[in-house]
């Protein structure tokens, strides 16, 4: 049973189709790479995977389960991770808060444990707890831990996305364009940041990305769409060489 | 000098952001800030385009001159009508309610309704054919590229001779971001002077004249762009090389 | 000490602040006479009278809030008001469980003193002015189909308009009333509900309804193109109802505790007064607290002497109030029922061309 | 029956002018800060009572001129007068937190606030007795049948109308109204497009303010009984209103308006009245179930 | 001994208060203002619920209020008193004393469901339209009683002071005041264990970015039914010992005007500061109540000195143009309340040794 399996995936918003016949599929846990053109559908797709919108047609299996049209929470819960092509940190809680609130999947107690505080909810507590701790630790972010994201440095705030989306223990991990607005130093800690990840925790990571430097160095399969449609898919290096792509996304880069 | 920093100390509430810079903009050049993250770019564009608080901070020493006349009491909208200076701000900050066309038409507000209106029309609608083609789209409904399109040809409509240019190559994609610098340097030679910010510090430096190099709040090295294309230092720290 | 403190917990703001400010100055003025002369004699003490006014909002929980500051704080040793009987009805039990006799100027619901010998008031209640109206609706526009239109958030308004349609239906059969409508809270356009009560073709409109609401329900009625009678009740007593209302209320009737027109003696005494010292006549609310006043002074003099122990005086001065046989009132002359409430006359007035308040027939139990 | 039906089309049209009016003020402003200015109610409460003091001076007092001539000065003159009040309230209450950027709920509650002191001011300052309105038109009943209308009634549906229209022009066509919608999504861009921030929200608050008085005017006139909390329900029930129509959006607050009148009028008429607002509220509850975003609004797709 | 510092200091405030009440230390008219503050901190800490920590704009808090104000009432009137609607008491009236904190849990349950109204739209439903489903929810509810003869309709329901005799006369001590501290304390310690808890923060991270968190797995309507229903069932708490302490309610009571307190007191205090609430509720009851002494007390002083002539007076009426105004002065100089979004810990680094919030 493949991972993520996606079938003819279609989505319109009004009149224009924004993602058409879209298909896709995870094996294990590759490293992938979405790109096209401006406007071409990537973060819609993005959208459908993670249940923020209902595809007008298609079939996306997820472990199995197919998830088109699903919650975006309860899809989180199956265990797709995401970030956002615009950071969307809970900018006036500290960075452990943040960590914590994401572990809603899995509370283990209810209202009723919250009111008396009883031993399960103190013991769930305190395995979050012990959970986002770790992360941050692995993540090298633990020294930020009661800071409020806000006050935090951009390229802090981009690492602390990932390891937000990494705290709901994922099996694929979505990233949008997560090198967007790092410089080119910070890129470089990235790229091996992902990589680290990708090897640590053994899990599927797809990403948008416009920085081929990015894509190239990371990606084992790419797939590039343009207008909703998948033009062009391969190795970086097929991509990097396949005209269709360099018309219509890649350019030359004479200035 | 069109444009000169004197000595800027910048302050958001108690903390000081800008450490007292000095720079200058020629007529007609491009000019590139570069440097980390929160190194202050943003902060001094905003301090020359008088972003008012609460969203801006508080220019607490030093002068900014332009033409030789200080733009510290001038009102932020001045700034764009009575000096032409224009910013396509970090963050796009388009309007999401308006259509991409009444986006622009907004960006007119101050000009006269006259020839020239119509040739940056033209202009804009050559140069970002996307913008044409949606011209009627709800504009917040635009992908993060075109948003950045947008923004960028906002500021083009605004009939500034000068323009302040935030990290406008974020999140497009590389044929796009070739194609904007590639306008840029068109209008450039038109005449018009940039004053840049890029992440990309490769690119900037390939495209501008002359740049500085921020880090925390102060300005640590400068040039023009081949020198610092092949400073060691600058390489190491900022050229991801 | 040689002053009786009385409280006031009257409605000097909220929805009906002219209610307050009338029975605040009816309250000034009685004062003012009073301590002129030295003030109130009783067991041969002359006593200076001294009145504190709070304001209760309109609101039932501050009326309370009010009458335990008046009776806990001051320690007045009556007090007077509340006036509607939204706040009357909490007010008058704290005055109760508190021992402290308390006397409602304005309140006509039944349940403000029922079962409390602490609370009294000075108005006739809404079962007795209900027939008055009927009978007089009947008798005099030779009424067989009658209309209501009431507020439906007033308490006093809703009672009213029952007890009429009770009785209307029981004197002229079922169907008599034709139409049965009601409006809400600050309302401004009655047209809908007046339309339906034009359509049902009554020969009478019943609005038993506060002067201000009268003024625009009458106007909008007429535009509507009705040309028969309105019969109102007390809460029509007011001042400001021909300001407002101009030609429009000219030859409508309306029940209520006194006519200021053509008033003779101490009526006429007071309303002269009252419009001298304030520059307008006082409505029936002025009245009513003027007589409320000068039962609980009655219900003083009746004591015989005050002890200076405040439970005392106040046990003494209720079996005063209760034990009243007659006081002379400005709006009639009362004693008190079991209940506590007031047994006295009630007038019907006619608004006559000139715009005053002229009596038209009285009415006793 | 069917009259009754007529007559009472006819009813709903005039009372819903009201909201329409006092709800087109409110979308103005909400529509450029964000702002739901709780003390608009209250704003159209001193337009009606600048209007009275008007008219009796000219009407009542010495100059003593004709109805019709007041009526002519009062209309202006009110208008500028109450855009002159709305003005000063943005200038001393919304706007130092505005500049503060304090969050947007603080400055509701200053306008909850502010509607507070007026009401109660004015309580305090001209004392508890209700003001008349002078009548300045001869009011003439026409009656078709069983339908009766008023020469005044006709006057305040066709204002309301036209008010629509204008405001509709200004708001999608001229650069002003493009900024005014403008600055509801991004304050921060404004400036940089070279538009005078201030500017634009003092001429949004003239002209909201201007139609509270012009409705504050027409109110009195129909409804001639002043008193300091006239404009508290009224204000409240336009606001709702506005909102069901799609807040923000001119359409909206006018059709809104309309039909709010028209559901009260029409529950009255086939329905006990004591359930008015019950099922009033409930017909507009659900509504915006069906419409999350009011019937003219867009909601405000957010990006991720 | 961090976490028995406060209950502590309550208790000792609370018992203090209840024995000075007992022994007639503190008059009726005290006694009445500090179970006011009770109720309005309940009120207020309840509605920074939604209004604060998650960041709603709801403004019909009065009406849950309502529901649980005659809930309560009905049942304590119907089971331990003979009145006129209901008959003899179903009960032996001495069994008051300990069915009363009962029926005041059910009157917030039924208060709780009344909240599911509002909660459900307001899944799809944000920002200022979820503001008009409140307001027209609380017009509804008002008007719903209103039109509830059995229950007086307009005219109010009474009686309560019935059971709170019955109560007495088991045991002859201020009741309601011991039941008014009860209950605030156990609304305050249960809303902060709520929005202390990673559970409760769900709300909070929906006010910071709703979509966020949808997408971090928390399930916000589930969250947002879990507010709405704690909020609004622990104001219908408030109104049922606001119903007895009164001893009358009457639907108008719970009018918009109730709302706009409540509002007011959140936005004093701090949106999702609870200390901030509590100090809100217990500045704005005082403050209403020293204005009836300090208006005539200016009014002897100004006409002492003398500033304003003999003939005119400072009215009660400018209490409502002084507290609004007070208000519009403080929010200039605090814009986001008394307290933002902090707790008194935070502000006073050196209480942390004797409480924490969390
Ligand atoms: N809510 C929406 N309503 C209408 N159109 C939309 C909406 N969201 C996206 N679109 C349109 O769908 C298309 C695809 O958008 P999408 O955000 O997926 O692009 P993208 O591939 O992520 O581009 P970018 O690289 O610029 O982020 C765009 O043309 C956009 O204008
Ligand atoms: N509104 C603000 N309030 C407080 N501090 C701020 C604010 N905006 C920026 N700063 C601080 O000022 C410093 C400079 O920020 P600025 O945004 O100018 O950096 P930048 O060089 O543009 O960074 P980037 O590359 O991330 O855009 C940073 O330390 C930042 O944290
Ligand atoms: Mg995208
Ligand atoms: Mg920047």
């Amino acid at each position: 049973m493949s991972l993520l399996k996606i079938n003819g995936l279609t989505h319109q918003f009004g009149g224009l189709t924004a993602v058409s016949d879209f298909s896709t599929e995870f094996h294990g846990n590759e490293l992938m790479g979405l790109i096209g053109p401006n406007g071409a559908g990537k973060t819609t797709v993005f959208n459908i995977i993670s249940g923020f919108y209902k595809p007008t047609e298609g079939k996306i299996m997820f472990k199995g389960h197919s998830i088109s049209g699903m919650k975006p929470h309860s899809v989180t819960s199956l265990g797709v991770a995401r970030t956002f092509q615009n950071i969307r940190l809970w900018h006036d809680m500290s960075l452990l808060d943040n960590i914590l609130i994401s572990q809603h999947y899995n509370l283990g107690y209810n209202l009723f444990d919250l009111f008396v505080r009883n031993r399960r909810y103190m013991d769930n507590e305190k395995r979050m707890k012990s959970i986002a701790i770790k992360l941050l630790e692995q993540l090298d972010l633990v020294q930020f831990i009661d800071e409020q994201p806000k006050n935090l440095p951009y390229g802090i705030q981009r690492k602390i996305e990932i390891a937000r989306a990494l705290s709901v223990k994922p099996s694929l991990l979505l990233l949008d364009e997560p090198a967007a607005g790092l410089n080119s130093s910070d890129v470089q800690e990235l790229i091996k940041l992902i990589r680290w990840i990708h090897k640590e925790f053994d899990i599927a990571i797809w990403m948008i990305e416009h920085q081929m430097a990015v894509v190239m160095s990371l990606c084992s399969w790419i797939q590039v769409i343009d207008f909703g449609k998948t033009i062009a898919q391969g190795t970086p290096e097929e991509i990097q060489n396949n005209p269709a792509v360099i018309k219509a996304y890649l350019g030359d880069d004479k200035i | 000098m069109l444009l000169e920093i004197k000595n800027l100390y910048v302050k958001y509430g108690n903390i000081e952001a800008l450490h007292g810079i000095s720079f200058n903009v020629d007529k007609g050049e491009i000019v590139t800030l570069i440097g980390a993250n929160g190194a202050g770019k943003t902060t001094t564009l905003h301090a020359i385009t008088r972003v008012p608080p609460p969203e801006g901070s508080k220019v607490s020493g030093g002068d900014i001159l332009y033409n030789g006349k200080s733009l510290l009491n001038v009102p932020a909208h001045l700034i764009v009508s009575d000096y032409h200076i224009a910013l396509a701000p970090e963050g796009r900050h388009i309007f999401g309610n308006l259509t991409v066309e009444e986006n622009l038409k907004l960006a007119t507000y101050s000009r006269p309704d006259d020839e020239s209106l119509k040739r940056d029309y033209e202009r804009v609608y050559t140069l970002f054919p996307k913008m044409a083609e949606r011209r009627y789209q709800r504009s917040e409904t635009l992908s993060g590229g075109e948003q950045q399109m947008l923004s960028v040809s906002r500021a083009i409509m605004t009939a500034c001779n000068f323009i302040l240019l935030d990290e406008p190559s974020m999140g497009l994609s590389p044929l796009l971001m070739y194609d904007m610098f590639r306008v840029l340097k068109q209008l450039n030679e038109e005449g018009m002077t940039i004053l840049l910010i890029e992440q990309n510090a490769n690119l900037a430096l390939k495209f501008a004249h002359r740049g500085y190099v921020m880090d925390t709040g102060e300005i640590v090295a400068s040039g023009t762009a081949g020198e610092l294309l092949n400073n060691p230092e600058v390489k190491r720290a900022y050229l991801g090389g | 000490d040689d002053t009786i403190k009385i409280g006031f917990n009257i409605p000097l703001t909220g929805e009906i602040p002219k209610v307050g400010e009338e029975s605040k100055f009816a309250g000034q003025m009685l004062l003012n006479e009073v301590n002129a002369k030295g003030g109130i004699d009783v067991g041969g003490k002359k006593y200076k009278l001294e009145f504190i006014y709070e304001d209760n909002e309109s609101k039932a929980e501050s009326a309370v809030a009010v009458s335990l500051k008046l009776i806990e704080k001051d320690q007045v040793l009556a007090m007077v008001g509340p006036n509607s009987s939204k706040q009357a009805i909490p007010a008058g039990q704290v005055a109760n469980d508190n021992r402290t006799p308390m006397i409602s100027p304005w309140s006509t619901n039944p349940d403000t003193t029922k079962d409390r010998p602490w609370v009294f008031r000075a108005a006739f209640i809404d079962p007795f002015q209900g027939p008055i109206a009927v009978d007089f609706a009947i008798k005099t526009f030779k009424a067989g189909k009658a209309a209501v239109l009431y507020a439906l958030a007033n308490d006093y308004s809703k009672n009213l308009a029952e007890i009429f349609q009770a009785d209307f239906k029981k004197k002229k059969g079922d169907g008599a009333i034709v139409a049965f409508e009601s409006y809400g809270d600050k309302d401004q356009d009655f047209s809908a509900q007046l339309t339906k009560i034009i359509a049902a073709k009554p020969d009478v409109i019943f609005l038993p309804n506060n002067y201000n609401e009268v003024a625009l329900i009458v106007k909008q009625a007429h535009d509507l193109g009705w040309k028969g009678p309105f019969m109102g009740a007390d809460a029509w007593g007011n001042s400001e109802l021909m300001t407002l209302c101009g030609d429009d209320c000219k030859g409508h009737y309306f029940t209520t505790h006194y006519a200021a027109a053509g008033a003779k003696g101490a009526t006429k005494e007071f309303i002269d007064k009252y419009q001298k010292l304030f520059g307008y006549q006082p409505a029936d609310v002025a009245a009513l607290t003027w007589d409320a006043i000068n039962v609980v002074l009655a219900g003083i003099q009746n004591a015989g002497k005050l002890t200076g122990n405040i439970r005392k005086d106040r046990q003494a001065v209720r079996d005063g109030i209760a034990a009243i046989k007659e006081v002379k009132g400005i709006t009639g002359n009362m004693k008190f029922d079991e209940q506590g409430d007031p047994i006295k006359c009630a007038v019907v007035v006619k608004i006559n061309d000139a715009g005053q308040f002229e009596f038209a027939e009285s009415v006793c139990p | 029956m069917f009259d009754s039906i007529i007559q009472n089309i006819f009813n709903a049209l005039q009372w819903g002018s009201f909201y329409s009016l006092i709800a087109l003020g409110y979308t103005l402003v909400y529509g450029v800060l964000r702002l739901i200015n709780f003390a608009h109610g209250d704003i159209f409460m001193v337009g009606a009572y600048i209007a009275y003091f008007i008219a009796i001076f000219f009407f009542k007092g010495s100059p003593a001129l004709s109805g019709t001539t007041t009526l002519a000065l009062v209309i202006p003159l009110t208008m500028i007068l109450t855009a002159v009040f709305g003005v000063t309230l943005e200038r001393i209450a919304y706007r130092p937190l505005r500049r503060k950027g304090a969050n947007r709920l603080y400055v509701v509650i200053t306008a909850l606030m502010c509607g507070l002191i007026l009401e109660n001011g004015n309580l305090a300052f001209l004392g508890a007795s209700r003001k008349s309105f002078p009548e300045l038109i001869d009011k003439v009943v026409y009656n078709f049948g069983m339908i009766s209308m008023t020469n005044l009634k006709i006057g305040v549906i066709l204002s309301s109308i036209i008010v629509y229209f204008i405001l509709n022009t200004i708001i999608s066509k001229t650069k002003i109204g493009m900024a005014m919608r403008g600055i509801s999504y991004d304050k921060f861009a404004i400036p940089l497009m070279g538009i005078p921030i201030d500017t634009i929200i003092v001429v949004t608050f003239i002209l909201g303010s201007s139609l509270a008085g012009l409705a504050g005017i027409l109110f009195a006139m129909s409804y001639p009984i002043l008193d300091p909390f006239m404009g508290a329900i009224i204000g409240w029930k336009a606001f709702i209103a506005a909102v069901v129509g799609g807040i923000g959006d001119i359409k909206g607050a006018f059709v809104g308006g309309f039909l709010l009148g028209i559901v009260e009028i029409l529950v009255v008429a086939v329905f006990p009245s004591t359930f008015r607002d019950l099922i009033a509220f409930s017909i507009l509850l659900m509504i915006l179930v069906i419409k999350p975003t009011g019937l003219f609004g867009v909601a405000k797709s957010t990006k991720i | 001994m961090k976490k028995f510092s406060v209950p502590a200091l309550f208790i000792f405030i609370a018992v203090g208060t209840v024995v000075a009440a007992h022994f007639e230390m503190i008059d009726l008219y005290v006694q009445t203002i500090i179970m006011f503050i009770g109720v309005n901190i309940i009120l207020s800490s309840s509605f920074n619920i939604i209004n604060g920590y998650m960041g709603e704009f709801a403004c019909g808090h009065a009406g849950f209020m309502a529901v649980g104000a005659y809930v309560t009432s009905i049942l304590n009137v119907m089971f331990f008193t003979s009145n006129k609607t209901f008959g003899d008491p179903i009960l032996s009236p001495e069994l008051a004393l300990w069915f009363f904190p009962v029926t005041m849990i059910i009157g917030g349950i039924a208060a709780a469901i009344t909240g599911v109204l509002v909660a459900i739209p307001s899944f799809k439903t944000r920002d200022d339209y979820l503001a008009i489903i409140t307001l027209a929810a609380n017009f509804i509810i008002v008007s719903l009683f209103i039109n509830m003869d059995t229950l007086g309709g307009p005219r109010g329901f009474m009686g309560m002071k019935q059971v709170l005799f019955a109560m007495e006369d088991v045991v002859f001590i201020p009741w309601m005041l011991i039941w008014t501290f009860t209950f605030t304390y156990l609304v305050v310690f249960l809303i902060r264990r709520f929005v202390s808890s990673t559970y409760g923060k769900g709300i909070i991270a929906i006010h910071q970015d709703e979509i966020a968190a949808e997408i971090m797995s928390v399930n916000t309507d589930k969250m947002k039914l879990v507010a709405f229903m704690f909020s609004s069932g622990l104001a219908g708490i408030a109104g049922g010992l606001f119903a007895h302490i009164l001893g009358y309610i009457n639907p108008n009571s719970f009018n918009i005007l109730k709302s706009t307190e409540c509002l007011v007191m959140v936005y004093l205090g701090g949106m999702g500061s609870l200390s901030g609430s509590i100090i809100a509720a217990i500045l704005f009851t005082l403050l209403i109540e020293m204005l009836r002494f300090i208006i005539p007390a200016a009014d002897t002083l100004l006409h002492f000195i003398p500033l304003i002539p003999d003939t005119f007076h400072l009215s009660q009426v400018l209490k409502w143009v002084i507290i609004p105004f007070i208000l519009v002065i403080l929010m200039q100089f605090r814009p986001e309340g008394i307290m933002g979004n902090r707790e008194l810990s935070d502000f006073f680094p050196k209480l942390k040794k004797y409480y924490e919030f969390k």
